[in-house]
């Protein structure tokens, strides 16, 4: 068994932040949270930011001049200033709040899509994807005719690398559409020389960052991204917000998305022009509150230090994968842990994984089981469903212990001993 | 854990009646529980009084979700299409003899979400109104 | 002057659940927020829902079978319930969360809009449109080149009904969409009547209830209105949500508008199937937390009691009416306060609006000025823009004097003595 | 109140140089503020040395954002195009001689805005990065 690494961080004080930690959820039994690829605990930072502004400066925002709304417009603009800082962007324009991963994927569907793409333009995808960067694809196709293929996924939990050289190749892609890291296998795919690839064969790159951007650093201006999506709730912060990066030319050629206020210059009967970035994108009263808690999880996560975040969980997942292994019966999927990150995903014999979560859940762990809205990734993976241990920077290896204790009690119900 | 006694687990394991579809049957219906996945496909031949004569079902899911449909076949048996209209969530709850959460209520209920809509139409039974998803 | 009503509130211990109230904007200058149709504040009784949500029961929905993601589906869930007990829908299933008004209207344009609409077909609005309710229909008619016809507005500031339904006989008209209460001029516009002509000539009907859903009791089965759009932000709730109604059998009929995790029934790499209502509609982890706000905020104003609540509004805006139209060389806009609801707009000779709400501010004096997002409106009314005081139920009289003290004072500014 | 200075109020009630624009004009352009409505057009004409010779402007909005384009006018007479194009929002604010919250900030910086667009071409003025809308 390997030691603990030494981490800068002092993860009972992280702990001592995030209030929903500290309970049972059974008689005797302390709350295990692995569940933080579904959505991640808040720290008191995050709630407290929020309920401050409730409490001492919210109005709308933009089109008023009296202090309160002076105040709020500058909370939720300051909140765009660090989020541009978070993952690097060259301007405050490119980040264009939306609600989450899935809507922002949307939206590059429903405007780039439509305006660039014609009937029979391919959009590459992969089959390790999540529903939401199949289904957006899906309807477009349907609309427009767009063809969508698939990088396969390897018997390791990898992308087939030749197979996307192959199909760049092969094809006028317009779009790949990829996710960075598996939200089921934990596999971290190399964006960064697949978005090159891609850039040399013509094709524009968009990552699905649900899953890295609240582990691990990322700079679209390192990466050349052309979008990034990526959604509040998993990085510590508030459910009802999201991200929508986009490199400044892209989104000023794209047609608007939803109509209303604050998305137009001038509106008359006969029809309306369109304001600047990022409000061209923003229509309606946006999620203020929902802004200023997601700046506050980026200052958060950033005074921890993202690389002391993943140093930290990487130790913690290692040490599940080990432990895990021990377990007869027990199928983990997914690459070694120096390809992944985040999440240990597993079976056990022919048990269901319902049954799994269910009976861990009696013993105060709370791992998720179904499909992971990856339901082609299952199919693949020849099993209807998958039960998986994900890890935040507040999870400790004394939980991996609880999680692998209630598996063998598991086991014991169901006569497996 | 009290959700897993020994007769659900039974059932889970060792599931009544299933099997390949009939072919033709009376009853035929197929559905999902689209949060989780689990699948239910579901037949059933009624004899010459309209009495169930034989079921069949196959699909997958949980232990609760097959348990329940091991059961409520096992039930339908010697039933006429009435009484079968007339099965409640509360008679699966019964059978089941345990108490449940929102989320698991869904998947001791798909059993008999299918045979209602096989024998009855779907839209006419708002039991599922009352539910949280 | 009329005397106060006589109100079962208890307007000072109201006030005393609204912390923001409590501050001075400026030194010795106590806030009076006077731009609650902009965006209400919110009791601490939904602040600390969502911080007790946050702290005690977080965990994404659905999906989970462990503790807290059950409790988090029934918060989630049981804020659904709380919706549609208050706006009286038939099924809860009818109760489709959105970010905001907006995003509910741009649903409706992009959903029912594309499946239904055909080239000619007319889109009935109105001349006192919110700009969320003109551009989605602008969108659509650049898309599907649906004809849009506009209801004028009489030089009384209502909506001339004589032409309604020349413009509902004249035209096969498939959809009117219109607001409920006017955001600028505060018109109460007689929907239900409305609705029962637009059904009568078979044009279906959606109402914008952004400004009437926090003011007055909303009954969809009574006013038998097929859509019906509100956001939680102005009715003492969150920011980050608002509700879609639609019929059952019409969103049953709608294709999808978004799509991804949740919302969907069967995904494979060739196509998928939609999940039953809400979730067909709801794409991607929801706003959780500001769902268990909502419906903290359908609480607390229920308990108040719609009806005390629109009496209290009702007596305040009366005597901000009468105590404005005092002011020499003030120009009311809209309706006498029997046909109006919550706001009284002005300007003052030529000043420019942003002027006079600068110096309101500096009063402590918090209205709105500007177009209020009804460019067109305001191009009928002559006036590039106007000042808007408007009112909840946690303003006063006292206030009232207090904005119009500070409107005395912004005269002598600039020379109007 | 410090914002509406006797010379800011001077300005927004009696603009300088303002009325219908020139034709032909070497400078003409025009904007609005998107979330106030403020609207601005403003044209100037060259004399022979390539200086600003006339400036006419028309417009509407708040007192800050005509009494910063009635200041603005009145300092563009004589500059060339090259000394028009190194205003910055400082000497704006220095002629306003007020402090502004960035929504005020604006107001007073349409003008600007505008000028820049008509003797430059807008993209490559940057200075609207750093403020907030
Ligand atoms: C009548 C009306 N409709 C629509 C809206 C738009 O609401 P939201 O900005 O919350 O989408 C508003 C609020 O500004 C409004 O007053
Ligand atoms: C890889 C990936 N993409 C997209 C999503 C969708 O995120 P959201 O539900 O916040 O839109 C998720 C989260 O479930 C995810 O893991």
């Amino acid at each position: 068994m390997k030691q603990p690494l030494k981490s800068p961080l002092d993860i009972d004080a992280i702990r001592a932040d995030f209030p929903i930690l500290a309970q049972e959820v059974h008689p005797g039994k302390p709350l295990v949270f692995l569940d933080s690829a579904a959505s991640s605990q808040k720290p008191r930072q995050v709630i407290e930011a929020m309920r401050r502004y409730y409490e001492h400066d919210h109005a709308n925002v933009h089109r008023g001049i009296h202090v309160l709304s002076e105040r709020a417009t500058a909370a939720y603009e300051g909140a765009r200033d660090k989020v541009q800082a978070f993952i690097n962007a060259r301007s405050r324009r490119e980040v264009i709040f939306v609600r989450n991963t899935t809507e922002a994927i949307n939206v590059v569907a429903a405007t780039w899509g439509r305006a660039n793409l014609r009937a029979g333009d391919v959009v590459l995808l992969s089959e390790m994807e999540h529903h939401s960067n199949l289904v957006p694809w899906q309807l477009l196709a349907e609309q427009v005719g767009v063809r969508l293929r698939y990088i396969p996924v390897t018997g390791a939990g990898l992308l087939d690398l030749d197979a996307y050289a192959a199909l760049l190749r092969d094809e006028p892609v317009k779009l790949v559409s990829v996710m960075h890291v598996s939200n089921v296998l934990g596999t971290v795919n190399p964006i960064a020389e697949m978005i090159r690839q891609a850039h040399a064969a013509g094709a524009l790159f968009l990552v699905d960052g649900a899953q890295s951007v609240p582990h691990v650093a990322v700079d679209v201006q390192a990466l050349d991204a052309d979008f990034l999506a990526f959604s509040a709730h998993k990085m510590a912060g508030p459910t009802g917000i999201g991200v929508l990066y986009g490199k400044r030319e892209l989104l000023e050629a794209m047609p608007p998305y939803m109509g209303g206020g604050d998305m137009i210059r001038t509106v008359t009967l006969e029809g309306s022009t369109w304001n600047d970035l990022p409000y061209k994108f923003e229509a309606g009263t946006p999620a203020i509150a929902q802004a200023v808690g997601l700046g506050a999880a980026v200052d958060y996560l950033t005074a921890l230090g993202m690389e002391n975040i993943l140093a930290h969980e990487q130790d913690v997942v290692e040490y599940a994968l080990e432990r895990l292994s021990e377990v007869p019966g027990l199928t983990l999927y997914g690459p070694p842990a120096e390809q992944r990150n985040g999440v240990a995903t597993f079976t056990l014999r022919d048990l269901h994984a319902h049954d799994i979560a269910q009976l861990l859940d009696a013993e105060g762990v709370a791992v998720r089981a179904g499909h992971h809205c990856a339901m082609p990734l299952h199919r693949k993976l020849g099993v209807p469903a998958t039960a998986r241990a994900s890890f935040y920077v507040y999870n400790t290896r004394a939980e991996v212990d609880a999680l692998v204790e209630a598996i063998y009690n598991a086991r014991k119900v169901f006569g497996l001993v | 854990m009290d959700m897993y006694m020994e007769n659900i687990i039974d059932h889970g394991q060792n599931p009544r009646n299933f099997g390949e579809p009939l072919q033709p049957a009376d009853i035929d219906y197929e559905d999902e529980n689209p949060f989780c996945g689990d699948h239910l496909h579901l037949t059933a031949r009624l004899d010459e009084q309209g009495r169930v004569a034989e079921v069949r079902w196959e699909g997958h899911g949980c232990t609760i979700s097959q348990a329940s449909a091991s059961m409520l076949g096992e039930a339908m048996l010697g039933k006429t299409l009435e009484e079968l209209r007339h099965f409640s969530r509360q008679d699966v709850l019964d059978m089941l003899g345990i108490q449940l959460s929102p989320t698991r209520l869904k998947c001791a209920l798909l059993a008999l979400k299918v045979l209602k809509a096989g024998a009855y139409g779907l839209t006419d039974w708002t039991g599922e109104e009352d539910e949280h998803a």
